[in-house]
């Protein structure tokens, strides 16, 4: 993929020549093609590894916390969405800014492998895009598919594309009784692991020790031991990141078990801009958060009562 | 006897809604009361009397007959204690120990009179339509 | 492990009839870290707290738990017990089973329950309390008054005579306030300007105090000892320092067509004026909205005869800010406005007043000069109704619930004046209760009937009708049961009075309390009352419940007193209960810092050895002089390095897990 | 066999700001304003000392209701505190009820201390509406609850 029309490769070939930063995050092929990760790069030659595709969907603004904070200049390629986070961690002063070169990169939608897969392609070898349509190479011949039916779920409803409307699901569930809430909550969360993965991607959950793991915390635990627990785990995760949360939907990409976190946390954003009015987290680095200001005139706490939506 | 007037108190506190023990006697009802002339027991006494159970008096007033049912004297009541509703419910309580609930429209006419008030009329209209 | 003292208290039969006490003080023995628990009659007394100190001492313990009244009653009572017994007076909890349990539920067994929850919950807490030392900070010695009334220039006058600054800060041009504007006071019927100007000079004169008219607060920050405050000094477009005060301008100035704001409107009065002869300071103001000159640019003729050039259209409002260590509120009352009692025809009739309109029609310096004329057509009135409690004690929401408390006495006054004067006058007086409770009030009261005449009739007006140049007074007689229409030449309406419209934005800039009528609450009804519950913040007068004047200046030097002793402690003793961040945890992030309402933290950058290596980090840290331990801090710490010491995230946990067991 | 129907008791935990509702519940103490004993008051410093994991807590342990009380607003005693709850509480109140616990379990009131009255008036509601909702099965660690019959 290109970004002014150049391939982002050569952008990070020319910060290595001009010796604008001593090393670039980014992302290296893994062992299949579709499970790039981030990787740091500090010398031209590590560039070979370098790639940028439709297969480049972590969020790359939290390994700054560590990686900023050593010796060197880091440049950073951040994508749109990225960039939200980005600007949320130097708010919270967890990224040096100083020590960044933040190179903003052209996104047009990455690719879920297994949503290509739950169309029937089996054995692919190899895909490319081709504006809106990708060329999937199989064992068994070329195939092609729409692009738009196989995005991450998290570029379906892009902040920066005119994407669908992000709250259509959330304003579903909020349309259900109570009782199909939390069974629908039930079902969900009675599926999480503890894996802890959700946690471990997110950019705002950069916390020197997580209160799940300080046992002085007193709600730290590793593994959920009962119905509770699962839930407990979810809401105080949301509550931490509300007004923070930039909706980079990663927690619903990275869980394992396919629960839609990013729900929770959108139903959160959906509350705060009803409510407080309009608020993008990480649309700049100083505003602050509605959750750490106030209006005289805010709403009393039991709109939550009186308003619409299933009981 | 007492104890029938207490059941009778009772049941005008109830449907008129009136807690009698909340007027301060100060006596703004009489004072603004426009049919005061024409009265033998005051408003301001319609209040105390329910509230000793002193029904049979009240039932057999001329007063009872000569509210207007204006509203003044809830309307100016600086407690909420509102004596007109009191007076609507003893009425209430005299009519049907008269067994019957209501004027027949036929009747009506022969028991108009020229110097009875407007507000009178529609007052009971009010009252005795339902 | 702690070694926790259970005292359970019966406080005479207020607990022990409800809760069973030997049921909770056996519970308590088998509570964790519980090594004696007891129980006595009155733990709050001498006898009480000596078995307390003996246990402490005896069992050597570390914390104690007193279960008994509202730790807002004897929390302090029991921390020094326990220092006494040299115990960290911060490992002392209370258990509430008074108020919030033995009052309130009639079921023994319910009760007892309930108490013993509370207590464990208590226990619960304090296995987690750590000893706190408090800090110390500084007193500014410097008071602030607001409002120029008999209660604020009292205060200020007993504050600067015991040695501090003061000073006031009043709205009006002049200081004064509302006695000013009365002509005689009760019981002893001295002329209230013979008594009260005299206090206004020795305030414009005293070292120590400093007015600061035409003035409001502005803004409020800091804590008891050390306030800042900002003033807003509105332009008065004269200079005071120059002006003579000699009233030329006043004289001079063509637009005469403003209502005189001190003479309640009954007359007018000049563009730029002095509200009244003896105004202190004696200083001019220009009212801009009627004012040629502001209004059209045209005229100026004051500037022009102003003998010291001291008039300044330019002038622009002024922001002063200071440092006090006491705040005085007098912020006084005003009458309430009367356009929910049609039935007076206030609004209708010149000659229906109120009472503090009267004062100015019978003041030798009022709009008659003191001859008490009928303001429709200034002549002699023959016959005069006094109403009692228009808008007092009324719960339909039109008026006040509360009783003014003055009224009674003023129309008694009022009365015996005018019989006094005009033996010709007919004065009768409808009252729903007279209340005189006050020294020779009640012969008070009783002269005006018995030996002036006064014809008190008890009942209530209904309607005043204005018929042909006479009001018709329709009201009750209930001693005679009857109706009674009097033809009288003036009403005059004892109308409820309320608090000054500034109480509440005051209230809310200094956090001090006010109640639903606007009244500010006292921190204690009966044992503080001159204090609000805001540390350093002090009541003075009618701002904290209606009163009349010896009243307000006696509570006006109570309010003096406590502000005294404020003032002469050079260092005050600081909450220990603040928040405190764990480095360790801190993520530097902010956010505390967004929510702190006190401006108590900072952040710094911070050298820490993580294994082996040196990383340099962003912290936060508390100023403790200057947390005052709300906590809003701590539940937005995301990591939960912010704690707030005495009631920390442990020890609330604890509290809950104690309740749900 | 017969098996009795244990009455239902509910368990409920009012948070109360030691500056206002705590001493309205005083007032409330003071003139004798009954309510429930299974409301159990717990004393912090301010309505915004309340975390939401204070209140998930509750509910683990088998509350059935949880009630934060604070200053009205304008009248904190340290001056904001109030409005910071009121949108924490908001916002987890909010998300409550969108993992489909009931909407009356929770509860914020502003009590000053001068409304005992208001005091009795809310928690007397508040366990009324409980009472109505029955026992609290959604939310809780079922390990700390005893009385539930499978």
């Amino acid at each position: 993929m290109q970004t002014n029309n150049r391939p982002v490769k050569e952008i990070a070939q020319e910060i290595f020549a001009e010796n604008q930063a001593e090393r670039i995050l980014g992302w290296k092929r893994g062992e299949f093609f579709y499970d790039n990760s981030p990787a740091v790069f500090s010398a031209a030659d590590e560039l070979q590894e370098f790639v940028y595709d439709a297969f480049c969907g972590s969020n790359l603004s939290k390994f700054l916390v560590k990686e900023a904070a050593k010796e060197g200049r880091i440049a950073v390629l951040l994508k749109p969405c990225d960039r939200y986070s980005f600007n949320q961690l130097v708010k919270e002063h967890r990224i040096d800014k100083e020590n960044v070169l933040p190179i903003e990169i052209d996104c047009d939608g990455m690719v879920d492998i297994d949503k290509v897969r739950a169309l029937g392609i089996k054995g692919i070898k190899s895909i490319s895009a081709d504006g809106d349509q990708l060329t999937i190479e199989t064992v068994y011949g070329q195939k092609n598919c729409s692009k738009e039916d196989v995005l991450l779920l998290k570029c379906q409803t892009c902040k920066d594309r005119t994407g669908g409307d992000r709250f259509a699901l959330v304003r579903e569930i909020e349309e259900m009784s109570s009782v199909e809430r939390y069974e629908f909550w039930r079902s969900e969360l009675s599926k999480c692991i503890r894996c802890n993965a959700c946690r471990n991607v997110c950019p705002a959950c950069t916390c020197e020790k997580c209160v799940f793991d300080n046992d002085k915390s007193g709600i730290a635990n590793k593994a959920n031991s009962d119905s509770f627990e699962e839930s407990l785990y979810h809401m105080i995760r949301a509550f931490h990141v509300a007004g923070r949360c930039t909706d980079c939907g990663e927690c619903s990409r990275v869980c394992p078990q396919g629960i839609p976190l990013h729900l929770i946390n959108r139903k959160v954003i959906k509350d705060l801009n009803e409510f407080y009015g309009e608020y993008q987290a990480g649309a700049d680095d100083s505003s602050v958060g509605p959750l750490t200001s106030y209006e005289l005139d805010d709403v009393e706490p039991d709109i939550v009562m009186n308003r619409g939506g299933g009981r | 006897m007492l104890q029938k007037q207490q059941l009778q108190a009772e049941t005008i506190r109830r449907i008129s809604g009136v807690n009698t023990r909340k007027c301060m006697k100060c006596g703004k009802c009489t004072a603004t009361c426009p049919a005061h002339s024409e009265m033998d027991i005051s408003p301001h006494r319609f209040v105390s009397m329910v509230e000793n159970n002193e029904i049979d008096a009240l039932m057999s007033s001329d007063s009872l007959w000569k509210c207007l049912s204006c509203f003044a004297c809830v309307e100016r009541c600086p407690r909420g204690v509102e004596p007109a509703n009191l007076i609507e419910a003893v009425r209430v309580t005299a009519v049907r120990m008269q067994n019957r609930n209501r004027l027949l429209p036929e009747n009506i006419p022969s028991l108009l009179n020229n110097k009875l008030p407007q507000q009178a009329l529609v007052s009971a209209f009010r009252k005795y339509s339902k | 492990m702690q070694r926790i003292g259970v005292f359970v208290c019966w406080c005479g039969t207020n607990i022990a009839a409800t809760v069973d006490i030997d049921t909770v003080v056996e519970a308590m023995k088998r509570e964790p870290g519980v090594v004696h628990s007891s129980d006595y009659q009155y733990m709050c007394s001498e006898a009480g707290q000596s078995r307390i100190r003996n246990a402490i001492k005896e069992h050597n313990l570390t914390g104690i738990v007193v279960c008994a009244c509202s730790p807002r009653m004897h929390e302090t009572t029991f921390r020094k017990a326990a220092k006494a017994a040299g115990l960290n007076e911060f490992m002392v909890e209370i258990a509430n089973i008074r108020e919030h349990c033995a009052w309130i539920h009639k079921d023994r067994t319910e009760a007892t329950e309930k108490a013993v929850v509370l207590a464990r919950t208590a226990v619960a807490k304090l296995n987690l309390n750590k000893p706190l030392t408090p800090g110390t900070s500084d007193v500014v010695k410097r008071a602030l008054v607001i409002g120029g009334g008999i209660a604020g220039i009292q205060s200020a006058l007993d504050i600067a005579e015991a040695g501090y600054q003061v000073d006031i800060v009043e709205k009006e041009p002049t200081i004064g306030g509302k006695m000013a504007q009365l002509d005689k006071t009760f019981p002893t019927l001295d002329c209230a300007a013979c008594i009260l100007t005299p206090k206004m000079v020795e305030a414009a004169q005293h070292d120590n105090i400093n007015l600061i008219t035409y003035s409001e607060v502005d803004s409020v920050s800091g804590f008891v000892g050390n306030f800042t405050v900002k003033i807003r000094k509105k332009a008065r477009s004269v200079k005071a320092d120059i002006c003579s005060g000699c009233g030329i301008c006043t004289e001079k100035c063509p637009s005469k067509k403003a209502k005189s704001e001190f003479n309640m409107g009954l007359n007018n009065r000049s563009a730029i004026y002095i509200p009244f002869a003896q105004a202190i300071p004696n200083v001019p103001v220009i009212d801009r909205d009627q004012c040629i000159k502001f209004k059209t640019g045209k005229c100026g003729l004051c500037a022009k005869v102003c003998p010291a050039d001291a008039i300044d259209f330019s002038q622009q409002d002024e922001i002063i800010e200071q440092k006090y260590g006491a705040v005085v509120l007098a912020t006084g009352f005003k009458p309430i406005k009367l356009d929910n009692f049609d039935e007076y025809s206030y609004a209708a009739s010149q000659d229906v007043i109120t009472s503090l309109e009267l004062e100015r029609i019978m003041n030798a310096a009022g709009p008659t000069g003191g001859k008490l004329l009928r303001p429709s057509d200034k002549k002699h009135p023959h016959t005069m109704v006094f109403v009692q409690c228009v808008g007092s004690r009324d719960t339909t929401g039109c008026g006040k619930t509360y009783c003014s408390k003055i009224c009674c006495m003023y129309t008694a006054k009022h009365a015996m004046l005018i019989r006094e004067k005009y033996p010709d006058i007919d004065v009768h007086v409808f009252y729903i209760d007279v209340r005189t409770p006050g020294k020779n009030f009640d012969e008070f009261y009783r002269r005006a009937a018995e030996d002036y005449g006064v014809n008190y009739i008890k009942g209530m007006v209904g309607k005043v009708a204005p018929t042909n140049g006479k009001l018709m007074v329709q009201g009750s007689d209930l001693i005679a049961d009857r109706q009674v229409i009097i033809e009288a030449d003036m009403v005059v309406l004892a109308t409820a009075i309320e608090p000054d419209q500034t109480a509440k934005s005051l209230a809310t800039m200094l956090t001090a309390s006010i109640d639903t009528n606007n009244f500010f609450t006292e921190a204690h009804p009966k044992l503080r009352p001159v204090e609000s519950p805001t540390a350093g913040v002090f009541l003075s007068g009618v701002c904290q419940g209606p009163k009349d004047i010896p009243e307000t200046v006696a509570q006006a030097s109570a309010a003096a007193v406590k502000v005294v002793g404020l003032l002469s402690k050079d260092k005050l003793v600081s909450n220990p209960c603040v928040a405190g961040s764990n480095e360790l945890l801190c993520n530097g992030c902010s956010n505390c810092q967004h929510v702190c309402p006190y401006g108590a933290i900072d952040y710094v950058e911070k050298e820490f050895r993580i294994n082996g290596k040196i990383k340099i980090r962003r912290v936060a840290q508390v100023n403790e002089a200057v947390c005052q331990g709300c906590g809003a801090c701590t539940v937005v710490c995301p990591s939960g390095a912010m704690d707030l010491k005495g009631f920390t995230n442990q020890q609330i946990m604890a509290e809950v897990d104690a309740i749900c067991r | 066999m017969s098996i009795e129907k244990k009455e239902f008791k509910p368990l409920i935990v009012a948070f109360c700001c030691n500056w206002c509702s705590y001493a309205g519940a005083d007032l409330a103490g003071t003139s004798r304003l009954a309510y429930p004993a299974e409301i159990k008051i717990i004393r912090v410093p301010c309505s915004c000392r309340v975390n939401p994991m204070f209140v998930l807590r509750a509910f683990q342990r088998g509350a059935d209701g949880v009630i934060i009380a604070g200053c009205h607003p304008g009248d904190c005693h340290y001056t904001s505190g109030n409005y910071f709850a009121r949108r924490r509480m908001t916002m987890l109140f909010s998300m409550l009820d969108f993992f489909g616990i009931e909407r009356e379990r929770t509860r914020v009131d502003w009590v000053s201390a001068a409304e005992g009255v208001k005091f009795s008036t809310v928690m007397n509601d508040f366990s009324k509406k409980i009472h109505e909702l029955g026992e609290n099965r959604r939310l809780g660690d079922l390990r700390c609850k005893q009385t539930i019959d499978r």
